[in-house]
């Protein structure tokens, strides 16, 4: 059921580092994230993407900027990859007038409209019928935009992933479906829940959708993906669907230490962390070590600005807890 | 133009004349292209605007709402069909927790400008599962606004207002009265949401009414004035924005209140409004506040039974006069 | 996908002819339900299943008395077939005390629970977890029954399709999931809307179900394929999934003329009336014409009686409104 | 046996009791086993009970409620965890539609005795789409028990009864008590769902609160008492069946009424109790009705703004000074 797979050229070294430093940037601002809850600056809950850096900064290269984006609760790597700053997303984490939505949203909503990143969802699979609807505006107003929608593979057994891709596929819609494959949905291995070995990829067939397993902590190779995915869907032949596998560094939320993982999967994971992925992949390529430190280093010292910028930005004015329901900005609901 | 048209035509010329006016209106939802929709309350607009304009769907409630959702964020206006009221509990999630609050919890980048148009309420002998009388669901979720009307003109005039509302829309066509008559709606005629109308005037008590109970309470109204009793009988046309101001207005003259509502009694939309009445209102009201309201049981499928459980003009009739000796 | 095929006898004479009679009683009843729509003595709303009769008859031969079953809002033959009378049915439809649901339910919801058939759902797709349910519960009591749940190939492009084949799968439970594919949701072609050809059995192996297509006019076969299914799922081996073709003689619901089928289908699939194909395996047995005319007329008389003994019966009495919501028979939701 | 529990451990003792008792009854939820549940309101279920009494799902509401509802039709007694009130919008069709209407819709032959166990409401920061108080949506829908404890006893105590009930019971867990502690329920302890409790006696004015807004509640009314107006404390306990009798008594005392409601003010409990209250117990008013509920806006993120919406003790104590001199 795979589409013609031509080949995508692999990124150049300049480009290629540039990615490793938006996954530096990421993984920096997963890091404070996770410190800030533990020092009580962030409240409620974080679902961090420490890990899965790869599936965001590889797609995000492979779309356009007016392509539309739809996320989940675990979105800080979505929302960085599409524009937002770590300062405003970690403003936003830290109940800052400042954050990306005014700290109406939270963690689990950062949303950059602007970028046309157009939101992260916390009901698992909501999203997913949006992003065919976004698609389907893209193509009725004859835009040449794609939609793409980010999910976990706890969110394959959702009824709206089943509607979603049904519709997608008898419309024909410039949408891609990717699946972040981190093997757990929440603290329950997602093999137990599930009837088939590859949640998302398994399932494209009963669609008629191509489906693609890919590694997830490869940028090159997610980039790849997408960019044949996205070329397709753009071309009018309509959706598809990439599972990418890859792992979460941290629990799945808060301080979940995460103890129902076994030891050995861990540590095989974490030798195949994106970053280092991407670093041995930029060895090859001739770029010496010392310019990949010095990426690393930058992104560890924009998000040490931010965190530092963020706690000192304002609360938000209280009055603005009664805005923002209506189109005309307030809340007024009768005479 | 003809001088009289059914309510289940002026849905269809509602949104005609909204998508003749605006190209980015578009519909879907099921059976409502070639077929024109289970109500033929779609008819014509296949035939009119085509297949880019009218979709039809899968049975996807999710997919139906959702997508809309996707689509109104990134620029279309589009109306969703949702076939029956007790469907919209197939995609609650998106009328509850989706496009309500997608403004709000961004902090306002995003705008959503749809429709969500549904066939709701009893009388036609549908059962439990396709007659229920759902507007007070709707209530429950700030951040929708309620258009329920009871006159073809008003289906047309509050259905321009709703597709133009940049905000969300829960528009609740009645079945009961997809067959009734009226004046049709003149040529750019626009209701605003969150008027209601005074639909006939009363000095004794206020009756406020909502879709298919309106010719409940103007039935009763009828009766009651041989009686000698005076019924102010209001149609509040919309749940959200609520008109409360209508109502006090009304009761500073009648002091006494008989709210006429399907939905059942309990989590009824009369709640809402007595409460403010209860409060805002304390000082005006001479006598209890009464709502006669469907019982609290499912819809039963026999004629003889649903009587016993939906608002009748005999019952309000009953209702008032009790009231009116208070 | 298919699970092993072993060979499943097929019915003798005498059993054929019975199920030949009782797929007469389904289709006369049916049409009485037509005509008494048309009189006006049915009100509301009806969804025959004159056409469609050899799916609930066939599978019903190769259940177990105490099997569940579940079937939807075009459910009259599978009420009849697990042992409803039409008698019970037609007041129902009627409106009368005597009604299979008191009046309360109607055509949608003919429910006879003392038969283990645990209801019509006019949701679509809802009923699908139940059946799902219910198997679970009949293995956590180990009573060795199964359930089955009917629907049509509308049915399986709504969430709750997907959400119960997954669950079945995921728990190996003793369910079957049988598809009426009659070409149509309403007025719009299955093939339209639905993403794959064969709308369930294309779907099954997204959840690791085997899937099999049988000719849903055929009694004998259903029943063939049914027992096949029902043995795996009796002895622990999980669920199955059945699509059978078929096609609904009436429109799709009261006075629907269904003009959108074309007239060569229509024609065609009259043509291969599942009582017609029953009578050609009666007289391949050897069964004389005149012995399936003699129970196609014992059916008639039954229902002709039934219809006369459902116009007579009383009306409910109007306090029935307010009884049957809790389990004290009562209604009453304060102090 | 502790003389001090948490909320939370109350959950998981009210199972366990009913597990231990009944061997018909069956956990299912996500990550409810060897997890214990995302807010441990499960722990040590598994252990006690194995994979056959508690089992884990996939994410899918509709198959959890679903198949809980087809157990409860054929002999077992299902729990079903929701793991957030919000997501009741992903299975609504099940609570609105299905297991409510299944007894009526078949004229009796079939019950449903099953719990669907929730976590509700705000105060922990999870933002606009993990922090409804949904309680008022299924008020909307006769044929459900509905169930929000405030102390730990009483959450054992109508765990028990909400699990022998052979009525669906919608059971809210509150978010914001699980931390919250108090005496344990004694051995065998039942408390009858439709009962209310009075919490604090006064004379002057009746304060009606449900779950979370229960301390809020007691907490106004010590500060009120230092003023020198005296509340009675009202915890509903249930919605449905709904204790009004408890109310108007009160009343019948206070002549003066006020809600604390963390569901927002359009669509909520308070609207229906109120109606009850404007019509039954109109000639035992003194003062207008006012409801402390929340703003008609989505649950905010940060808690600054979140202080702005919900109901807050401050508010009360406002809302009664007021009314306490009309
Ligand atoms: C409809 C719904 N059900 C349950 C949840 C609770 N929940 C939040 S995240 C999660 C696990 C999701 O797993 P997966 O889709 O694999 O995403 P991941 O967290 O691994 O990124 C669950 C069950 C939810 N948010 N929405
Ligand atoms: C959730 C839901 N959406 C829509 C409907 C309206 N509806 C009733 S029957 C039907 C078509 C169903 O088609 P199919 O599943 O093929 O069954 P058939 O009627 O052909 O037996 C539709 C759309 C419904 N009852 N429930
Ligand atoms: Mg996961
Ligand atoms: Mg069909």
């Amino acid at each position: 059921m795979t589409g013609a797979r031509e080949a995508v050229a692999d990124p150049d070294a300049t480009e290629l580092l540039a990615l490793y430093e938006q996954m530096a940037v990421v993984r920096h601002t997963e890091q404070a994230a996770h410190d800030l809850f533990l020092s009580g600056l962030v409240k409620g809950t974080t679902h961090l993407a420490a890990g899965q850096e790869a599936v965001a900064v590889g797609a995000s290269a492979a779309l356009r900027e007016d392509d539309y984006v739809f996320a989940t609760y675990r979105g800080h790597h979505h929302a960085l990859a599409r524009g937002a700053t770590p300062e405003e997303c970690l403003a936003e984490l830290m109940s800052r007038a400042s954050g990306l939505c005014g700290a109406k949203g939270g963690s689990m909503h950062l949303t950059k409209a602007s970028a046309h990143m157009l939101g992260s969802y916390a009901i698992v699979g909501a999203h997913l019928p949006m992003a065919v609807g976004a698609a389907w505006s893209a193509r009725l107003r004859g835009t040449g935009q794609i939609a793409v929608a980010f999910f976990g593979d706890g969110a394959t057994n959702i009824g709206a992933f089943h509607e979603a891709l049904n519709l997608a596929a008898v419309w024909t819609l410039p949408v891609l479906f990717v699946c972040e494959n981190n093997l757990y949905m929440e603290y329950t291995p997602i093999a137990d829940v599930t009837a088939v070995a590859s949640p998302a990829a398994d399932r494209a067939p009963a669609y008629g959708i191509p489906g693609e397993v890919v590694d997830g902590n490869d940028v090159v190779a997610v980039r790849g993906a997408v960019t044949r995915l996205a070329g397709r869907a753009r071309a009018g032949d309509g959706p598809g669907l990439l599972e990418a596998r890859t792992y979460r560094h941290f629990g799945h939320s808060r301080a979940d230490p995460a103890a129902y993982r076994p030891a050995e999967e861990v540590e095989r994971w974490l030798k195949h962390d994106p970053l280092d992925v991407a670093r041995g992949r930029l060895t090859g390529l001739g770029v010496p070590a010392g310019e990949v430190d010095a990426a690393d280093g930058r992104a560890a010292d924009l998000v040490r600005a931010a965190v530092e910028a963020a706690k000192d930005a304002p609360a938000p004015d209280p009055g603005q807890a009664l805005t923002d329901v209506w189109a005309d900005g307030g809340a007024r609901w009768r005479t | 133009m003809a001088d009289v048209t059914t309510y289940r035509q002026a849905v269809a010329e509602g949104l005609a004349r909204e998508m003749r006016r605006d190209p980015a209106v578009v519909c879907l939802g099921e059976d409502i292209g070639a077929a024109g929709g289970v109500f033929k309350t779609t008819a014509g607009l296949y035939e009119e605007f085509g297949p880019r304009r009218v979709w039809d769907t899968p049975i996807s409630e999710q997919a139906i709402v959702g997508a809309a959702m996707g689509a109104a964020m990134t620029g279309m206006r589009p109306v969703a069909e949702i076939m029956f009221a007790d469907f919209l509990a197939c995609c609650w999630d998106y009328l509850a927790n989706e496009i309500p609050k997608v403004r709000y919890m961004t902090g306002g980048q995003v705008t959503v400008p749809l429709v969500v148009r549904t066939a709701n309420g009893g009388g036609l002998g549908f059962g439990a599962q396709h007659s229920q009388a759902a507007e007070n669901w709707a209530l429950t979720v700030p951040g929708l606004k309620i258009a329920a009307p009871a006159t073809p003109a008003d289906v047309t005039g509050m259905m321009a207002a709703a597709v133009r509302s940049d905000d969300p829309v829960v528009f609740f066509e009645h079945k009961a009265l997809f067959a009734a008559k009226g004046p049709p709606a003149p040529p750019g005629h626009v209701v605003e949401l969150g008027e209601a109308a005074v639909v006939r005037e009363g000095d004794d008590v206020t009756l406020v009414a909502l879709a298919a109970t309106v010719p409940v309470a103007l039935a009763a109204a009828e009766r009651l004035a041989g009686e000698g009793i005076g019924c102010e009988v209001i149609d509040l046309r919309c749940l959200v924005p609520l008109d409360a101001m209508t109502v006090l207005g009304s009761l500073a003259k009648t002091s006494r209140l008989v709210t006429v509502e399907e939905n059942p009694y309990q989590g009824g939309w009369g709640g809402t409004l007595v409460s403010i009445v209860a409060d805002e209102g304390f000082g005006l009201l001479d006598a209890p506040v009464r709502r006669v309201a469907a019982a609290c049981v499912p819809l039963p499928f026999a004629d003889a039974l649903e009587r016993e459980v939906v608002p009748t003009a005999d019952k309000v009739v009953t209702t008032v006069r009790d009231l009116s000796t208070y």
